[in-house]
C-alpha cells in the first residue's frame, strides 16, 4: 500500500473527522487537523501495526509533513 | 356630539365606569342599575353620581340594606328577561348574598340542565389600603373564582374600568367584577372606541425576559413599579395582568413563564389557600421544565388589616416585598420566601 | 265560602288523587333504589298546591322548595319528566342533572325547586321586578315553608316587594314542623299572617287541608296581586302525613297527633262532601285511583327506559358557550 | 293455597346512606290479608325504628328473613300474593347492590341512545371527547391514529399532549441542580427524553448509559442526537461558567516551569519502551498537578454552603476536548498515587472512551480539583476558570522552548517550558498557599518524576 495513504489511514483511524482527502502534505499535519500527542502516538501505533516501523521520539522533527513521514516510512521501511 | 376623537382620553376609575354604564343604560333597556345609594346619594364611591337624573328612579334603584334580597332579585331579573347591573357596595358585604350568588346564581342553569341562564352583571369594590380597617378592607377576589357557572373579573387600568362592562353585560353568565377602590380616584388613558379586548383574555403589560410578575386590579400599578425598580437593577421583569380571575388564561401565563424562566405571583388576597397558590400550581402543573426557581408569592400578611397607617402598608404587598421576591428567585438561592 | 261547581270539584279531587298516588309510587321506588338522594313528599299538603296552582294563568311564573313534586305536576310539568329527572335519567325536566329537589321547567316557567330553605323567596322577587319593569301583567307563585319564615331572606324579600309593589303571591305551607321543630319553638309570633301583615301587604290565614278554602282565599289573594298594589301572602295550615324525608324516626311528633290530623284527609274531605252532594259514586273514587295509577305507571316505565348521560358531557350546562377545559376531569369524562 | 303469582317483598332501603336493615318485628304471619299502606315490618337502621308499609293490598303468603337478622338492602324479606297481580305488574325485585354502587338498574338493558348512554366502548385510538377533539386540533394533532393509553384503549388528555409535544428533552429543576453539584454534563443522559432528579442520583453508581449506540441509529438520527447532545452540552457549560464566575472570587497566579530535567528523563525512559507504552510530557504534568494538590490541601476540596470541604483523596478532574467540540471533563481518582506510566494509560483510555462516549462511572465522579491544558499546539497560558464547587484550577499553556538565565545569572540558555498558571476561589484560600502548589510542581518535576522515569527505563 501507498506510504502516503498508510499516513493518512492512520490518522483517519485516530481521527475520523479528519478529510485525508483534502488534507495538504506539504504542511506541519499535526498542526493542520489539530492533532495532540496522544493522537500523534496512536498514529504512530496505527503506522507501526501498518508497516512495522517505529519512529523514534528523535525523529519526531523528520515526519512533520505527510511527504516527510510517507518519505521516512519507504526509507525505513526498505531496510 | 362632535367626531370621535382619536387620541385617547384621560379619565378617572370612577368617570370610565360611569361612562360605560350609562353608554349601556342607553343602548339596552333592559339594562338598570340597582344597589344600596346608587340613586339620590350617587354612590357610595360616586360612580353612578349624576345617572338618577338621567334615567330615573325605575331604573336607577336605590335598595334598602338586604344584599341577600336585591342580590336575588338582580339573579331573578335576569332570569325573567332583564340585563341588570348590580352594586354590592364593597366586597365585604357581599358575603351576606354570598348564599344567592352561589347557590342561584352559579347553579341555576345546571341544575336546570341548561333551561335557565342568569345574564347578571355585580360591580362590587374590593381591596385594602386606605385604612378603613378590618371589616372594610378585604380582597376576596380568589372565594368567586372558585365557583364553578360564573365569571370573574379584575380591571387594573382605567381602560379597563371603561371596556370590561361592555363584554360582561353581553355575556349570558353572571360575571362579577372586582373594582379596587384605589384606582377610582385614579386616572389613565381610556381608548374613545371599544378596544374588542375578549374578557377572559390576560395582557402583557410590560414585556421583560428575567422573571413574569402575574396580577391583577389594584396590584398592576405596583408591580409596574416594582419593575422599573428591578430594570435599575438590570434585571428586566415582565408584568402580565390577569384582568380575568375566572377563568384564567393559561396560555398567556405559561407564555410568559417559557420565556422568563421564573414567576413572582402577586395578589392582595391572603396567601393560604388562596388565588396565589392556584395560579403557582398550575405554572407547575404546565410549566414545570420552564422553571429555575419556585414560583414566588407576595399576598397580604395573614392578618386582619389593621387601621394603622404604616401596619396596613407592611401588611400589604408593596413594591419592596415585589423586588425582594424578585431578587430571590433570581439569584437561584430562592428558598420558600415567606414574604 | 262559596262552594265549587261539581265538575271542579271532581278535576280538584282528581289531582289530589293523582299527587297523592304518584308520591306513593315514589316512596316505593325509593325503597327498590330506583330514586336516591333526598325524597320529601306532599302526602297531606295536596290541597294547598291544587287549590292556588289552578288558578295560575299559563304565563305565570312559580317557584318551590324541595317539597314540589306536587307543583311540578300541577303547573303542567309532564309527569314522564318528573319521574324521569327521579331517575336521574337525561329524559327527566332537569336532563337528571337536578333530580327530586331541583325539578325545572322553562315552557311552564316552572323556576325550580331549591334547597336551601328561603333559597328560592328572592328569586320569585327577582322574577317580579322583571316583569313589573318589562310592564307585563303576570304574578309570580312563591311556595316557601313556615321554617324560611326564620330565614333573613323572607324578611328581606317581603319587605323588597312590598316596597316595590312587586306582583309576588307569598305562599306559606305552614306543616307545623320545619323538619324536626315545630313552629312555636321557632317563632316568637307563631301568627304568621298577623307578622306578615307588618310588611304592608295583605295577609290571611287559610283552612290548608280544604281545597274548596284554598281557591276561595287565593282568588282573592291573586287579583289583590293582579291589581298591581303589590305583593300578597297566604299563611296555608296544612299537615304532612309522612316523614320530612326518606325517613326519619319522627321523633318530634307524637302518633296520635298525626292520626288526628288524618282525620282532616284533605282527598276524603272534598270526597265527602262530593258523595254528599251526590256528585261523586261509591266506587269513583277507587276508580279515578286505577286510573291514575296506570298513568304514573307508564312514566315509571318511561323513566326506566330514558338512558342516562354519558360522562362526556359532564362539564356541560355550567356555562352557556363551551365548557372551561378542566384538566383532570377530562381524564375521567374523556 | 295455590301460589298463582307471588311477588318477593325486599328489604326497603329506608335512607340515602342505608345499605342493609334489621328486622326488629313481624307485625303479620302467613296467611294474613294486608291493605295497601299498612304496616307490615319494624326495620331498626343505624338512625332508628322505622314502620314499613305495604303499598299493594296482598296475602302474606311466607316469611323468608326472621326477627333479628341483619340483610342487605333489595333482599327478598317474604313472599305476597297481590290482589290484583295484573293491577300493577310489579316486577320480581331483584336484590339490588347497595344503594351506593348501583351501577346497571335491573331494568331491560338501555337502548343505546345518541347520548353516549353506558357501556358505548370507543375503539383504540378514536377519540369521542369534544373537548379533546378540540384540544387535537388546537394542537395540530391528527386525532385518528392516536394511542390510547387510557381504559379499553381510550384516548386521553396526555396521549394527545405528548402527541403534540416535540421529542426535544426535559429536564427537571431538581435534575439541573443535581448535574451542576455532581459536575455531569447533561448529554451522560443524552438518550433519555426526560430527566429527572433520581436519574442524576443513580448515573455514577450505574454503568453510564451514554453509549448512544451510533451504530445502529440512522446516520440523520445520529447527527440529531449529536446536535442535541451539543447543544446540550455547550448550555450545560454555559451556565457552569457563568455561576462559577458569578459567585466565585478567583485570583490567578502564573508560574513558568522548566521541563528540561524531566524531558530529559522522560526521553530516556521513551526509548527503551516500546511505542504503545510511551509516555508523553502531558502525563507528567498531570502527576505534578496531582501530586502538589496532596502537599497543598487547601486548594483540594470543595466550598458548600459558606465553607470549604477538603477531599480525602486527590482526584483530577481533566478537562478533555472532544474532536467534535466542547469538552467533557472526567476524573482521575486517586490521581496522585498513579506513576507516570499509570496516568499515561489513564489519559489513553480516558481519550479512547470520551471520544467513543462510553466512560464508565468511576470516570465521572466527583472531582476535587481540576486541570486544563491546551496540549501541545495551544496558547501558551491559559488562565481557568474554576469548576464549581471546586476551589482551584491549574492551567498548562504549550510546552515551548524558552530563553532562561543560566543558573549563575551570567547567561541565558534554551530550555523546554511550560507555563502553569492557578485559578483560586479566593473565599477558600490566598495567593501565597496557591503559589505554593505551583512551586510544589517545580520541585516535582526536577525530583520525584525523574526519578520514578528513570525505575522506569530499567523495568519492562
Amino acid at each position: 500500500m501507498d506510504a502516503r495513504e498508510t499516513v493518512f489511514a492512520a490518522i483517519r483511524k485516530v481521527a475520523p473527522d479528519v478529510d485525508t482527502t483534502t488534507l495538504p502534505t506539504d504542511v506541519d499535519f499535526r498542526e493542520e487537523a489539530e492533532l495532540d500527542s496522544m493522537d500523534f502516538i496512536g498514529i504512530l501505533t496505527a503506522v507501526h501495526e501498518a508497516t512495522g516501523v517505529e519512529v523514534p521520539e528523535t525523529d519526531y522533527p523528520l515526519i512533520t509533513t505527510v511527504d516527510d513521514f510517507a518519505g521516512y516510512l519507504t526509507s525505513h521501511h526498505a531496510a | 356630539m362632535n367626531t370621535t376623537q382619536v387620541e385617547p382620553l384621560l379619565m378617572t376609575g370612577r368617570e370610565a365606569m360611569r361612562a360605560a354604564m350609562t353608554e349601556a343604560m342607553r343602548a339596552d333597556d333592559r339594562v338598570f342599575l340597582m344597589g344600596e345609594d346608587v340613586g339620590r346619594y350617587g354612590g357610595c364611591f360616586a360612580v353612578s353620581m349624576g345617572m338618577l337624573e338621567e334615567f330615573g328612579p325605575e331604573r336607577i334603584r336605590d335598595t334598602p340594606l338586604s344584599e341577600s334580597a336585591f342580590v336575588g332579585a338582580g339573579i331573578g331579573a335576569a332570569a325573567g328577561g332583564m340585563r341588570p347591573i348590580v352594586e354590592i357596595m364593597t366586597v365585604n358585604f357581599s358575603l351576606l348574598a354570598l348564599d344567592q350568588i352561589m347557590n342561584t346564581a352559579a347553579s341555576l342553569r345546571h341544575m336546570s340542565g341548561g333551561q335557565f341562564g342568569v345574564p347578571l352583571v355585580i360591580r362590587t369594590t374590593t381591596g385594602g389600603g386606605r385604612q378603613l380597617a378590618a371589616q372594610h378592607s378585604h380582597s376576596l377576589d380568589g372565594w368567586y373564582a372558585h365557583i364553578p357557572g360564573i365569571k370573574i373579573v379584575a380591571p387594573g387600568t382605567i381602560d379597563d374600568f371603561r371596556w370590561m362592562l361592555g363584554p360582561a353585560l353581553a355575556d349570558p353568565d353572571p360575571v362579577i367584577i372586582f373594582e379596587n377602590g384605589a384606582l377610582y380616584g385614579a386616572s389613565g388613558e381610556v381608548s374613545p372606541t371599544d378596544p374588542g379586548i375578549p374578557l377572559e383574555r390576560a395582557i402583557v403589560r410590560r414585556a421583560g425576559t428575567d422573571i413574569s410578575l402575574v396580577t391583577f386590579g389594584g396590584t398592576l400599578p405596583t408591580c409596574l413599579d416594582a419593575a422599573a425598580t428591578l430594570a435599575e437593577r438590570g434585571i428586566e421583569a415582565e408584568v402580565v395582568d390577569l384582568r380575568s380571575l375566572r377563568p384564567l388564561d393559561d396560555a398567556t401565563i405559561m407564555d410568559s413563564v417559557a420565556r422568563t424562566h421564573r414567576a413572582i405571583v402577586v395578589d392582595e388576597g391572603w396567601r393560604s389557600v388562596g388565588l396565589s397558590g392556584e395560579i403557582s400550581a398550575r405554572i407547575m402543573e404546565q410549566a414545570f421544565y420552564e422553571l429555575d426557581a419556585p414560583v414566588g408569592r407576595v399576598c397580604t400578611a395573614e392578618v386582619p388589616l389593621p387601621y394603622a397607617h404604616q401596619l396596613e402598608q407592611a401588611a400589604l404587598p408593596s413594591v419592596e416585598r415585589i423586588v425582594d421576591a424578585a431578587m430571590a428567585a433570581m439569584d437561584g438561592t430562592a428558598l420558600a420566601v415567606a414574604s | 265560602m262559596k262552594h265549587l261547581d261539581p265538575d271542579t270539584r271532581r278535576r280538584l279531587l282528581r289531582d289530589m288523587v293523582f299527587v297523592r298516588r304518584f308520591e306513593e309510587r315514589c316512596a316505593q321506588l325509593y325503597q327498590q333504589t330506583k330514586i336516591r338522594g333526598f325524597l320529601h313528599l306532599y302526602v297531606g299538603e295536596e290541597a294547598v298546591a291544587t287549590g292556588v296552582i289552578r288558578l295560575l294563568e299559563p304565563d305565570d311564573a312559580l317557584v318551590g322548595t324541595y317539597r314540589e313534586h306536587g307543583h311540578a305536576l300541577l303547573k303542567g310539568v309532564p309527569t314522564d319528566a318528573v319521574m324521569a329527572e327521579m331517575f336521574g335519567r337525561v329524559d327527566g325536566c332537569s336532563g337528571g342533572r337536578g333530580g327530586s329537589m331541583h325539578l325545572f321547567d322553562a315552557e311552564h316557567r316552572f323556576y325550580g325547586g331549591n334547597a336551601i330553605v328561603g333559597g328560592g323567596l328572592p328569586l320569585a322577587v327577582g322574577l317580579a321586578l322583571a316583569d313589573k319593569l318589562a310592564g307585563r301583567d303576570r304574578v309570580t307563585a312563591c311556595f316557601f315553608g313556615e321554617g324560611a319564615m326564620a330565614e333573613g331572606e323572607f324578611h328581606e324579600s317581603a319587605n323588597l316587594a312590598a316596597l316595590w309593589d312587586l306582583p309576588v303571591l307569598f305562599c306559606c305551607e305552614n306543616n307545623r314542623y320545619a323538619m324536626g321543630t315545630a313552629l312555636d319553638r321557632s317563632e316568637a309570633e307563631t301568627d304568621l299572617a298577623l307578622r306578615v301583615s307588618g310588611y304592608g301587604m295583605p295577609a290571611w290565614p287559610v283552612d290548608g287541608m280544604d281545597v274548596e278554602a284554598v281557591t276561595d282565599a287565593a282568588e282573592r289573594a291573586l287579583a289583590s296581586v293582579r291589581s298591581g298594589t303589590g305583593p300578597a301572602f297566604l299563611e296555608l295550615r296544612t299537615y304532612r302525613f309522612r316523614a320530612h324525608s326518606m325517613y326519619d324516626p319522627e321523633l318530634y311528633r307524637d302518633k296520635a297527633e298525626v292520626t288526628e290530623w288524618k282525620t282532616h284527609d284533605p282527598i276524603h274531605l272534598l270526597a265527602d262532601r262530593m258523595i254528599a252532594d251526590g256528585q261523586l259514586g261509591p266506587d269513583d273514587l277507587a276508580a279515578i285511583e286505577q286510573e291514575v295509577d296506570e298513568e304514573i305507571e307508564r312514566s315509571v316505565e318511561f323513566a326506566d327506559a330514558s338512558p342516562e348521560e354519558g360522562v362526556e358531557t359532564l362539564l356541560r350546562h355550567v356555562y352557556a358557550e363551551a365548557p372551561e377545559p378542566q384538566r383532570d376531569i377530562e381524564e375521567v369524562s374523556a | 293455597m295455590t301460589t298463582s303469582t307471588t311477588t318477593a317483598f325486599a328489604m326497603p332501603s329506608l335512607g340515602a346512606d342505608m345499605d342493609e336493615g334489621r328486622i326488629v318485628e313481624w307485625l303479620v304471619a302467613p296467611g294474613d290479608h294486608v291493605e295497601r299502606g299498612q304496616i307490615v315490618v319494624i326495620v331498626q337502621t343505624e338512625k332508628s325504628d322505622i314502620e314499613v308499609e305495604v303499598f299493594e293490598s296482598a296475602t302474606v303468603d311466607e316469611i323468608l328473613v326472621g326477627e333479628g337478622e341483619l340483610v342487605p338492602v333489595g333482599t327478598p324479606i317474604a313472599r305476597m300474593v297481590p290482589d290484583h297481580p295484573s293491577a300493577a305488574p310489579v316486577e320480581e325485585s331483584e336484590p339490588e347492590p347497595a344503594a351506593a354502587e348501583t351501577a346497571a338498574s335491573s331494568a331491560p338493558a338501555a337502548p343505546a341512545a345518541a347520548a353516549g348512554g353506558p357501556g358505548v366502548e370507543s375503539e383504540a385510538g378514536h377519540v369521542t371527547s369534544p373537548v379533546l377533539r378540540h384540544l387535537a386540533e388546537e394542537l395540530h394533532v391528527d386525532a385518528t391514529h392516536l394511542h390510547g393509553s387510557g381504559p379499553g384503549g381510550r384516548v386521553v388528555r396526555a396521549d394527545v399532549e405528548r402527541a403534540a409535544r416535540p421529542a426535544g428533552r426535559r429536564i427537571t429543576p431538581r435534575a439541573r441542580r443535581l448535574m451542576v453539584e455532581r459536575n455531569l454534563a447533561p448529554e451522560r443522559f443524552a438518550d433519555r427524553s426526560l430527566v429527572t432528579g433520581a436519574d442524576v442520583l443513580a448515573a455514577p453508581a450505574a454503568a453510564p448509559s451514554i453509549e448512544p449506540s451510533a451504530s445502529e441509529a440512522a446516520p440523520e438520527q445520529r447527527a440529531a442526537t449529536e446536535r442535541t447532545r451539543q447543544e446540550s452540552m455547550r448550555r450545560h457549560i454555559a451556565e457552569l461558567m457563568s455561576r462559577s464566575w458569578r459567585e466565585i472570587p478567583h485570583y490567578h497566579l502564573a508560574q513558568r516551569l522548566d521541563l528540561s530535567v524531566a524531558l530529559e528523563h522522560l526521553g530516556a525512559a521513551n526509548e527503551r519502551r516500546p511505542l504503545a507504552d510511551r509516555i508523553v510530557p502531558g502525563a507528567l504534568l498531570l502527576c505534578a498537578a496531582a501530586r502538589a494538590a496532596r502537599k497543598v490541601p487547601q486548594c483540594n476540596g470543595w466550598w458548600h454552603g459558606g465553607r470549604f470541604e477538603g477531599s480525602d483523596t486527590v482526584d483530577l478532574g481533566l478537562v478533555l476536548s472532544l474532536r467534535s467540540g466542547g469538552v467533557i471533563v472526567p476524573t482521575i481518582q486517586r490521581a496522585d498515587e498513579l506513576s507516570p506510566a499509570e496516568m499515561m494509560e489513564r489519559m489513553t483510555e480516558l481519550v479512547q472512551r470520551a471520544r467513543q462516549g462510553r466512560l464508565r462511572s468511576s470516570h465521572l465522579g466527583e472531582a476535587s480539583i481540576t486541570v486544563t491544558s491546551l496540549g501541545e499546539r495551544g496558547a501558551d497560558e491559559v488562565i481557568g476558570v474554576i469548576h464549581p464547587p471546586q476551589v482551584a484550577l491549574v492551567g498548562f499553556g504549550a510546552v515551548r522552548n524558552e530563553v532562561w538565565p543560566e543558573a549563575d545569572g551570567t547567561g541565558i540558555v534554551v530550555r523546554p517550558t511550560v507555563h502553569a498558571t492557578l485559578a483560586g476561589d479566593h473565599r477558600a484560600t490566598d495567593g501565597v498557599v496557591g503559589s505554593r502548589l505551583l512551586t510544589q510542581m517545580q520541585s516535582l518535576l526536577d525530583g520525584a518524576l525523574p526519578d520514578e522515569l528513570d525505575a522506569l527505563a530499567g523495568g519492562t
